[in-house]
């Protein structure tokens, strides 16, 4: 299991073959990219530590609820281009239904609760991109 | 003391951020933050509403867990505490 | 876009760098393999021009519901080893749900009519792989 | 004229597959194939039922066009056709 925050990209491929544990049936990949929305650039932040710290307990919890039997995440950070990968999921498990509720499962909880944050770079400048959820990061607000 | 103040994204460009604090003992991390957000009144409108009160939206920690906005009143800062102000997140 | 049935294994990330075509911003990748159900090798086979018609009309019709950008369908033949490579499906889009969904509407209607088949080979022989759908190739039939 | 009956999986497995036949004008999709499977008692019992009916899960193509089994029987096989025959399918 492979959970981290870099610069760097990776070899998608690789982590393939090394999710192949024993019993496995489906791997879903789930791979996020700088899209062309009239951008030049993506600029990526994250509060380190705790992005990190929060993915391995949506990993876990994955896995838990979907009976995965491989995670991995990498979300990048720093300067990216149009067309690069952001973050990669990679899961297996035995059988296709709990792989891909495994990705999504672990696609949608990184956006509610990951301290990370997105500035679009434009030719006029940049702004940030708003979290899909108001109140995103750690424990949800009690209310 | 020495408490380290974190701010993120659009807060961190109004703010800077790795700010090393000096309060009080006693300091609530609301006030604290507040004195550091003074200096800049673009930063401290993006963080506190006119009554001075965290906006809505606004996420705190205290050393990497959430503390809810109607507590930061209360929680007192210890030293050696890092603390964190960021906006919603948009990872992913 | 790259539909076939094949022996030879492919590429995964390649695929993934040619399915990021303007505007991608997702793409998911569904692998599927050779689960060790006490097995020693899988043995597939296809009727290969119909099979290759119908993921090409799969792909189309995936492509039309839920707006993806690009698809490749590789369902590989012959001997497979566990852990093999068994299907390989790509698809790209705007945004995550339709990459997700475009690419389970697909492995879900190949699973319905796309003729190939999969024997089990164990140390005692060998058994073929019931089908999901019972009716499964081409067009349903009428009740 | 010349037609070719292509079984696959189990099927193929108890009759051979590629067979090519030389029916006679006006033969059915079914008679041709019955004539075919006769020779292998397992292999004709696999796909036919003890009334000599398709067997309810039999999946028949047409140069490569899923003919109903209701119509297997009515539809003639024209020269150069190649008549299909095969279980449920499992791929993926």
């Amino acid at each position: 299991m492979t959970i981290k925050v870099q610069k760097e990209d990776v070899d998608i491929g690789a982590l393939i073959t090394a999710a192949k544990k024993h019993g496995t049936g489906a791997v879903v990949v789930f791979d996020g990219i700088v899209r062309d929305d009239d951008i030049t650039e993506m600029e990526l932040e994250a509060y380190e530590d705790v992005a990190v710290a929060e993915m391995e307990k949506i990993a876990a919890e994955a896995t838990r609820l979907h009976n995965l039997l491989h995670v991995d995440i990498i979300h990048r950070i720093g300067r990216l281009s149009v067309g690069e990968n952001i973050l990669i999921i990679v899961v297996s498990a035995g059988h296709r239904p709990e792989a891909y509720a495994g990705s999504r499962y672990i696609i949608e909880e990184i956006k509610k609760s990951v301290p990370i944050w997105k500035k679009e770079l434009t030719k006029d400048g940049g702004r940030w991109v708003p979290g899909e959820h108001g109140h995103g990061a750690g424990k949800p607000l009690k209310k | 003391m020495t408490v380290k103040v974190r701010f993120f994204a659009r807060f961190r460009e109004l703010l800077g951020t790795d700010i090393l604090a000096e309060p009080g003992t006693g300091t609530a991390i609301s006030t604290l933050v507040k004195d550091i957000a003074q200096h800049k009144k673009e930063g401290y409108d993006a963080i506190f509403d006119d009554n001075g009160a965290f906006r809505e939206f606004v996420i705190v920690m205290r050393n990497g867990k959430r503390v809810e906005i109607p507590d930061a009143g209360k929680t007192v800062v210890a030293d050696g505490d890092e603390i964190a102000v960021f906006p919603p997140v948009a990872g992913g």
